[in-house]
């Protein structure tokens, strides 16, 4: 718990608005802007891999973003949402190819479009609670791709559809490294909207239908509206984040966003923690890192003396499988709460240092 | 802890020994919030001791220190002991401490909802496996004819229905010691003068050993034969009932008005007196 | 050194059939290390299990593609990551020779209107619609040669996804064409399941031929639930979705299946080209034994062809994407050295990635119960391969990249 | 002429088999303290949770200020100005105490999502400011100032009831519907609850309807008590009149009753009491 | 209309949904219990199909040996899952727990292939005919089995629930696990036996899908497919599990029945039994036996 007891002190609010600023100290703000600048310089530094594993990083934490809204705060699992993602990317695509309109502005359209579809698969949501909800954003899931497959117009049926690269007032960004800025824009963009969102009415009605949705309808809150917007917040993000996939990969294809890829969605903030806008960060960061860390020990492995003693050659590759679910099941035993809980605790003992208690 | 103040009092010759008795624990949640900060308490066998105290004192904590359930709630006993019937519980499973003979009626309620009366009073016998059980379920609902009429889920009985369900469950348990915590809650002056009825006579009956958490201080304390005072995570002030029932501060802060005569909850003034211990 | 990347799916959704594939490309890059690497300079080849997980094949691209590790070309695998890269292919001119047989892939310059350009995509063997066109040609044939009456019904049968449609356009206008009568496609996940609710629908429908356009599993499912129900229809196969292992697994169901490959001969069959990949075989099983399915020696040929374009590239002008692309159209007709007999000649140009028309149809033959050993199977000939007829598709343009 | 704040007219209400309530039939004048007792399952909390739109009456009709609310949902009486606290604590257990309140004020808030994400440019921040300044105000009223920034699930019982009150409060009523306020509370605790109530009821004038079991604040502090047994209205009207009946006796206080009563400390009625 | 033909799929999916039944149960054991949605579900099944296949075409141990052998494995086996991997979860949040199934289904997939191979195995020949024939159906003799023991299962279950000590333990550990501990009830136990018993339904219906297709990783996806039946028949009723599946099998065949014979949409088969399922949830938020949630404050 991050309780006030956690705030350094001597440093005070006297003002309202100062108690109510994104980030709790001075230290904290400037580390953040800090942070930001820093990444800014990445493409500088960075090798096309690096910054394609960020970029990616950046383009799945904006749709888990999007899901942490629903699953987190809303409190309603999702296991739907690659497929809003997809539906993201295809309308960012479709729009951009057949409508004037310059890719700057295809992807917001197509996180708007995606809000709308997410609207109407929110309608049960209205109704249903939690696993009896999860399996009705399952049936979104195979019903959106079940379109994708007939709609030969729209997402090119059997051949991928293809996107244009990003284009702003005809200028024409190409490469990961002008890319980037692209995405770290969105990025905090969203991530921005998102913090305000939650610190203001709505976001708090959300959290409040989490927490008891009874009480909360007593307070005044419209538990139909709210949940329905929340898939529909959930599913704009998606889209959104589905849009700039479309426009880097530059090809949108259905390939790879089953179930499976909904569920990684979901790893994604249950590792960072639900709840926890800076968490989702975090947890797509390590569902993205933990794979490319572990192809790199295997990597290292591979003609070491430990690949000789276990001849491990090709079962390195299921060695490494193993290795990513049995991390991800020892992180969660040794954080169940997710890193954004473990990430307060360390500020928390950092800021008591020397006490424990 | 030394600042604990002892009411003076003759010693009795043969001093039982206690069925449970906590020694300078602490507690943590969270592995940051201190609740309990060395507190002790003695329940002596065949008593009922009431523990008594103002809101977050820690008075919940200790029950749930005491059988276990802190564990769920992510708190921890850091330092001292706790030890009934000559071991050491302290760190055991809650279900184990069950078996060796506490039971705790949690506050509010915490009934199972899905699930009839009668389920919830079988499942009260779950570590049972003798065959009074049917006998025990009658008992109960002579205590309580109100559970017999209402055969639907628990979890629609009205508030007191639910707090007589919780104390029933523990009943079918047939414990050494039940740790109540705020049996008297909700309940209309009518039931709560038959809870605590209820409670003298498993105690005497039974023989049932009680550690009662209430805020209904003058209840509490005329069934009690002996009672703590908590704050703030301490032991402030412990002794006979009698003797805490004399005390002023007690008077003042449990009983309600010094005196006999009750003052008005009409006319308060808003200033407060400091407390005396603290 | 030459730097070439090579995905791999030994762990993921498609490993029954990409271990044999990935196994193969690391054994012939091996044997060419051995006998010498290209153009005096040895290969190093990076071999990746990316799991059928696209995120990871665009992180290992974009490795590999970076300007100072760049690579000149790389050997790709699914349907998945070759799509996905496609675009950066292009931007990027590295060739990659894949294991994804989509015609959509054939048309480097866009030209033919039905896909995107795919300037940088190759891939050895006939394309997935053209076996199946293939397959419609022979049973076009075998309806007459067994002379019964009437108009030959065909039904596509697949999971509604790219993969299993891809072909399907193509085939059922083919099929037209010939003659059949085209029933509404049946749809069956890609997973493993209860389709004999499909074959009722076969049954009932009275189809005579059904392309089965999934993976493996979940064709083995249809065919076994088809031979329990007793419905008598010949299936065709496809290159992923039929070999020996799923004979094996499928047993007496997939006794008579026609199935394409995209070699003339099997491992062990009668061809000078068949002792190099013998040889090759040797760099992971020194003992020889090991019997090695289609897809095991399609690979070799595909990893052959890479050769043969790097050692042009590697002459002239230094072994950049660009010029083994450029590698690949310098001859016609051709078979890389060495395998001759095994590989079918391909051609390629800049207008047309079609590397080749002829299509060797096979049916497995299944006689005896089948558990054990595939190694066994094979000698004791409990499964077969047999040729059944090698279709020589013309290059017809109206064809050309669907 | 005082204004009626509620009426109910013969409100009916059944479970199944369960008839929770039968045919009750009462009106609150505005400004009023009106409680509500009756043995446990009496009916009480469901006669609450009817006119809080939890529960929607099978026979019967509520009239909230003229006005015809039997239909409405719980929101929508929300915004009429209908607040309330539970039997059961309902707090909203992962927020904080501030947010908590702040959810109290939800329908008097404007922002929506696009204003509320967009903060500096809309006036979202404004609002949210000018607001707070209410809720604190609210939070000195209630003494909650340590616990502001605290998770409302990790408070003692006492708090969270506290807690409850602000979030009512912070709806800015014109009703409000305490369920048994002071259950779980010591006696010094019950004092300050009990103040908080009378001043609820006299400094902010919101009509105040009370669920309780403690003779001793019901008797104290409320004007007017209607009592219920097994669904039915049994008894109402001036508190001391209606504990000294001995229908009400035998049903909930038992026999011989310690509860002082008291009849000259009986509270006044509100000012223009008809 | 083709009655004949509408015969038999009705038939076949009222075979195959016991099936999806036998497999709904297993998931909504745990679930009943430990309020986990086990994504790991279809890897237990497919852990039991290559084991007894190990154990038949391997070892050569005849069916009726092998068979009780790998149910004995798979309680064991169930055991130690929980034992070593959901024990220490006890009292995390629920979504945790869930994450960790998901990790689980993670190395279960990848040490299957490991021990196993890549390639599809075929089962050895188990019945001495391999089909028998029902309303003109040739129906695999080994769907009638998973039929027997699924209805031997579900009163077996059914009864555990309702009457048994044990039952009303699970499922008071289901609604509250500090209650329930707080009752005398050892938490971990509840869960291992739900793990055990789950996995050895599951191993049930893995060894009679890996008889009618082979085995293959491919065979885990019935984890999945039988979401949609656990829920239909609502998520804490053994019964309705298996009505559900029911349900799930029959609309499966009709959906394929009206498609082949009028619509020819192509994916109806897949898709109709999430329609349906979402209009019925619209009519019957909690499917159609699972208890209502208590709403009462
Ligand atoms: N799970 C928890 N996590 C963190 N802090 C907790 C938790 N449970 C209780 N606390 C804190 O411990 C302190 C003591 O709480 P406890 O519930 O024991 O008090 P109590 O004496 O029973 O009060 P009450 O009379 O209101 O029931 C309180 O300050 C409370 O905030
Ligand atoms: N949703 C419901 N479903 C079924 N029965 C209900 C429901 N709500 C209340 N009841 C029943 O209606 C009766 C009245 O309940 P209510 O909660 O109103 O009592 P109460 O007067 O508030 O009692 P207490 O003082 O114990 O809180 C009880 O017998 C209860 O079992
Ligand atoms: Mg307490
Ligand atoms: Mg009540």
């Amino acid at each position: 718990m991050a309780g006030p007891a956690l705030i350094p002190a001597g440093d005070f609010r006297t003002t309202y608005a100062a108690d109510t600023t994104i980030f709790p100290t001075k230290t904290s703000r400037n580390f953040a802007i800090a942070g930001v600048l820093l990444l800014c310089l990445a493409p500088q530094f960075f090798g096309g891999y690096w910054l394609s594993i960020l970029i990616q990083i950046g383009i799945f934490s904006i749709a888990a973003l999007g899901l942490n809204i629903l699953v987190g705060f809303t409190g309603q699992i999702s296991i739907g949402h690659a497929a809003f993602f997809l539906l993201g990317a295809f309308t960012s695509a479709y729009i951009s190819n057949n409508a004037p309109i310059p890719v700057f502005f295809a992807i917001p359209l197509a996180g708007i479009v995606t809000a709308l579809v997410g609207l109407v698969f929110g309608i049960p949501a209205a109704r249903l609670k939690g696993l009896y909800l999860v399996i009705a954003t399952l049936a979104a899931q195979y019903i959106l791709l079940d379109f994708f497959s007939r709609a030969e117009w729209f997402s090119g049926g059997s051949v991928p559809a293809s996107a244009e690269p990003f284009s702003i007032f005809g200028y024409t960004l190409r490469g990961d490294k002008q890319y980037f800025y692209v995405v770290l824009a969105y990025v905090l963009a969203s991530y921005i909207l998102v913090t305000n969102l939650m610190r203001t009415r709505d976001g708090r009605a959300l959290v409040a239908i989490r927490d008891h949705y009874l009480s909360a309808e007593i307070m005044g809150i419209n538990l139909t509206k709210y949940r329905t917007l929340s898939f529909a917040l959930a599913a704009f993000f998606a889209g959104i984040a589905g849009a700039l996939y479309a426009h880097y990969q530059q090809v949108v294809s259905q390939e790879g966003f089953g179930i499976e890829r909904s569920i990684l969605f979901l790893a994604m903030i249950i590792i960072g923690g639900t709840g926890s806008i800076m968490g989702t960060l975090m947890g797509t960061a390590f569902v993205v890192l933990l794979p490319e860390s572990m192809e790199w020990l295997s990597l290292h492995l591979k003609g070491g003396a430990i690949d000789h003693a276990l001849s491990l050659n090709t079962n390195i590759t299921f060695l490494r499988e193993i290795a990513i679910g049995l991390i991800i099941i020892a992180f969660l035993m040794f954080e169940p709460d997710g890193l954004a809980h473990r990430w307060r605790q360390i500020k928390a003992y950092w800021k008591l240092y020397p006490f424990s208690h | 802890m030394s600042d604990v103040a002892h009411i003076e009092r003759p010693s009795p010759s043969v001093v039982p020994p206690p069925l449970l008795s906590v020694r300078n624990i602490e507690v943590v949640y969270d592995d940051v919030i201190l609740v309990l900060r060395g507190l002790s308490l003695e329940v002596p066998k065949g008593a009922i001791v009431a523990l008594l105290g103002a809101n977050g004192a820690g008075k919940s904590t200790t029950l749930k220190a005491i059988s276990g359930l802190l564990k769920t709630e992510d708190g921890e006993v850091t330092r001292g002991e706790i030890m009934f019937d000559g071991s050491a519980i302290a760190g055991i499973d809650p279900d184990k401490i069950v078996r060796r003979g506490i039971f705790q009626v949690m506050e509010g309620r915490r009934i199972v909802a899905d699930m009839t009366s009668l389920e919830n009073l079988k499942l009260g016998a779950f570590t049972r496996s003798d065959r009074e059980v049917d006998a025990d379920l009658d008992m109960v609902f002579n205590y309580f004819p109100r559970l017999k009429e209402r055969t639907g889920l628990a979890g629609y009985l009205s508030g007191g229905e639910q707090q007589m369900l919780a104390i029933g469950r523990a009943l079918m348990a047939r414990p050494k010691m039940i740790l109540m915590d705020e049996p008297s809650m909700g309940l209309s002056p009518l039931l709560v003068k038959e809870v605590f009825a209820i409670i003298k006579k498993i105690n005497r009956d039974l023989g049932v050993t009680i550690l009662l958490v209430e805020q209904n201080a003058r209840a509490a304390l005329s069934v009690a034969s002996h009672g703590y005072i908590m704050e703030q995570g301490k032991v402030v002030l412990d002794g006979t009932a009698d003797e805490l029932r004399d005390n002023e501060d007690v008077k003042e802060f449990y009983l309600g008005g010094a005196g006999d005569q009750r003052k008005s909850f009409k006319n308060l003034k808003s200033f407060k007196r400091r407390k005396r211990w603290l | 050194q030459i730097a070439i990347g090579h995905l791999a799916d030994y762990s993921g959704g498609t490993s029954d059939v990409g271990t044999p594939y990935g196994q193969a490309v690391a054994d012939t890059f091996a044997w060419i290390n051995k006998s010498g690497g290209v153009g005096g300079k040895q290969l190093n080849l990076d071999t990746n299990d990316y799991g059928y997980q696209v995120p990871r094949a665009i992180a290992l691209y974009k490795k590999w593609s970076a300007p100072d590790t760049k690579v000149a070309a790389i050997m790709g695998w699914g349907t998945a990551d070759t799509e996905a890269l496609t675009g950066f292919l292009a931007q990027d001119k590295i060739p990659d020779m894949s294991g994804s047989y989509a015609a959509a892939l054939t048309d480097p310059e866009g030209t033919s209107g039905k896909a995107k350009a795919a300037p940088y995509n190759f891939f050895y063997g006939p394309t997935y619609s053209d076996a199946l066109r293939a397959m419609l040609m022979w049973a076009a044939d075998d309806w007459k040669a067994k002379g019964k009456g009437g108009k030959p019904k065909f039904v596509h049968m697949g999971a509604n996804h790219p993969y299993p449609n891809a072909p399907k356009a193509a085939g059922e206008a083919l099929a037209q064409e010939l003659g059949f009568e085209v029933l509404p496609p049946l749809v069956f996940a890609l997973t493993p399941g209860d389709y004999s609710a499909q074959c009722l629908s076969l049954k009932s429908s009275g189809a005579n031929y059904a392309y089965l356009g999934n993976t493996a599993a979940s064709n083995i499912s249809v065919m076994k639930a088809c031979k329990s129900a007793g419905i008598d229809i010949q299936f065709l196969g496809n290159v992923w979705g039929m070999d020996e292992n799923a004979a094996k697994t499928a047993g007496d169901a997939a006794d008579g299946v026609i199935f394409p490959l995209r070699t003339s001969v099997s491992w062990g069959g009668d061809a000078p080209g068949m002792k190099t990949v013998m040889e090759i075989s040797k760099m992971s099983d020194p003992t020889g034994k090991v019997y090695r399915p289609v897809h095991y020696v399609a690979a070799v040929c595909s990893a052959m062809y890479m050769k043969e374009a790097l050692d042009w590239a590697a002459k002239n002008g230094g072994a950049t994407g660009e010029n083994v692309a450029k590698g690949y159209y310098q001859k016609k007709d051709w078979v890389p050295a060495g395998m001759e007999g095994v590989c079918n000649p391909s051609t390629y140009t800049e207008k047309d990635h079609r590397g080749t028309m002829k299509v060797d149809l096979y049916r497995a033959k299944v006689t005896g119960a089948t558990d054990g050993d595939l190694n066994d199977l094979m000698a004791k000939g409990t499964i077969k391969l047999e040729k059944v007829k090698t279709v020589e598709l013309p290059r017809k343009p109206e064809w050309f990249g669907w | 002429m005082v204004a009626t704040s509620l009426e109910v007219r013969g409100v009916s209400l059944r479970f199944g088999g369960v008839r929770a309530l039968t045919d009750v039939s009462f009106s609150i004048k505005d400004g009023e303290l009106f409680s509500i007792i009756g043995p446990n399952g009496a009916g009480k909390t469901s006669i609450v949770n009817c006119i809080s739109g939890r529960y929607k009456p099978t026979e019967g009709q509520l009239l909230y200020q003229d006005r015809d609310i039997t239909g409405l949902t719980p929101n929508a009486r929300a915004s009429l100005g209908i607040g309330r606290t539970f039997q059961n604590l309902a707090l909203f257990h992962h927020m904080s105490v501030l947010d908590n309140i702040m959810v109290g004020r939800h329908h008097l808030l404007k922002n929506n999502f696009i204003t509320g994400s967009l903060y500096w440019l809309t006036g979202a921040r404004k609002e949210e400011l000018a607001h707070r300044r209410k809720v604190e105000e609210i939070i000195d009223f209630l003494d909650l100032q340590s616990v502001r920034k605290a998770q409302a699930g990790t408070l003692p019982y006492g708090l969270r009831k506290r807690v409850e009150l602000a979030r009512a409060m912070a709806l800015e009523p014109r009703l409000i519907l305490l369920d048994e306020p002071m259950a779980g509370m010591n006696f010094e605790e019950k004092e300050d609850m009990a103040r908080y109530i009378v001043d609820l009821n006299e400094e902010f004038g919101m009509t105040v309807v009370m669920i309780e079991h403690d003779m001793g604040v019901v008797m104290d502090i409320s004007h007017r008590v209607m009592v219920l047994d097994f669904g039915r209205k049994i008894a109402e009207g001036d508190p001391a009149a209606v504990l000294a009946d001995p229908h009400v006796k035998r049903a909930y206080l038992g026999e011989e009753d310690e509860v002082l009563v008291d009849p000259d400390d009986k509270p006044a009625a509100p000012e223009c009491a008809a | 209309m083709n009655t004949a033909f509408l015969i038999q799929l009705l038939v076949n999916g009222l075979v195959v949904g016991t099936l999806y039944g036998v497999v709904a149960m297993s998931f909504v054991l745990i679930y009943k219990a430990t309020q986990v949605v086990n994504f790991a579900q279809g890897e237990l099944l497919l852990v039991g199909a290559w084991v007894c296949w190990a154990l038949l075409a391997k070892y050569q141990v005849p069916f009726w040996i092998g068979m009780p052998m790998t149910l004995v494995f798979m309680f064991v086996f169930g055991i130690a899952i929980q034992v070593l991997i959901l024990r220490p979860m006890i009292g995390e949040p629920i979504i945790s727990v869930i994450m960790v199934t998901i990790g689980l289904s993670t190395v279960f997939q990848a040490a299957l292939k490991w021990m196993f191979g890549v390639n599809p195995q075929p089962f050895p020949r188990v019945f001495e005919s391999q089909s028998v024939n029902l309303l003109g159906l040739q129906i695999q003799t080994v769907y009638i089995m998973s039929l027997v023991v699924s209805v031997a299962m579900m009163i077996g279950m059914a009864w555990f629930f309702r009457a048994s000590k044990y039952g009303l333990a699970m499922r008071a550990t289901a609604f509250n696990q500090q209650v329930a501990q707080s009752l005398g009830i050892s938490v971990k136990s509840v869960f291992a036996m739900a793990w055990a018993i789950s996995a050895t339904v599951s191993a049930v219906a893995g060894v009679v899908v890996a008889v009618v297709n082979g085995v293959s990783s491919g065979l885990a996806a019935y984890g999945i497919k039988v979401f949609p039946a656990a829920i239909l028949g609502g998520l804490d009723s053994v019964g309705g599990a298996v009505l559900g599946g029911i349900i799930i099998g029959l609309l499966e065949n009709i959906a394929q029945y009206v498609d082949s014979q009028y619509l020819h949409w192509g994916n109806l088969y897949e898709i109709a039994p999430f329609y349906v399922l979402i209009i019925v949830l619209m009519i019957k938020p909690y499917g159609l036996f699972g208890t209502h949630d208590i709403e009462r404050i």
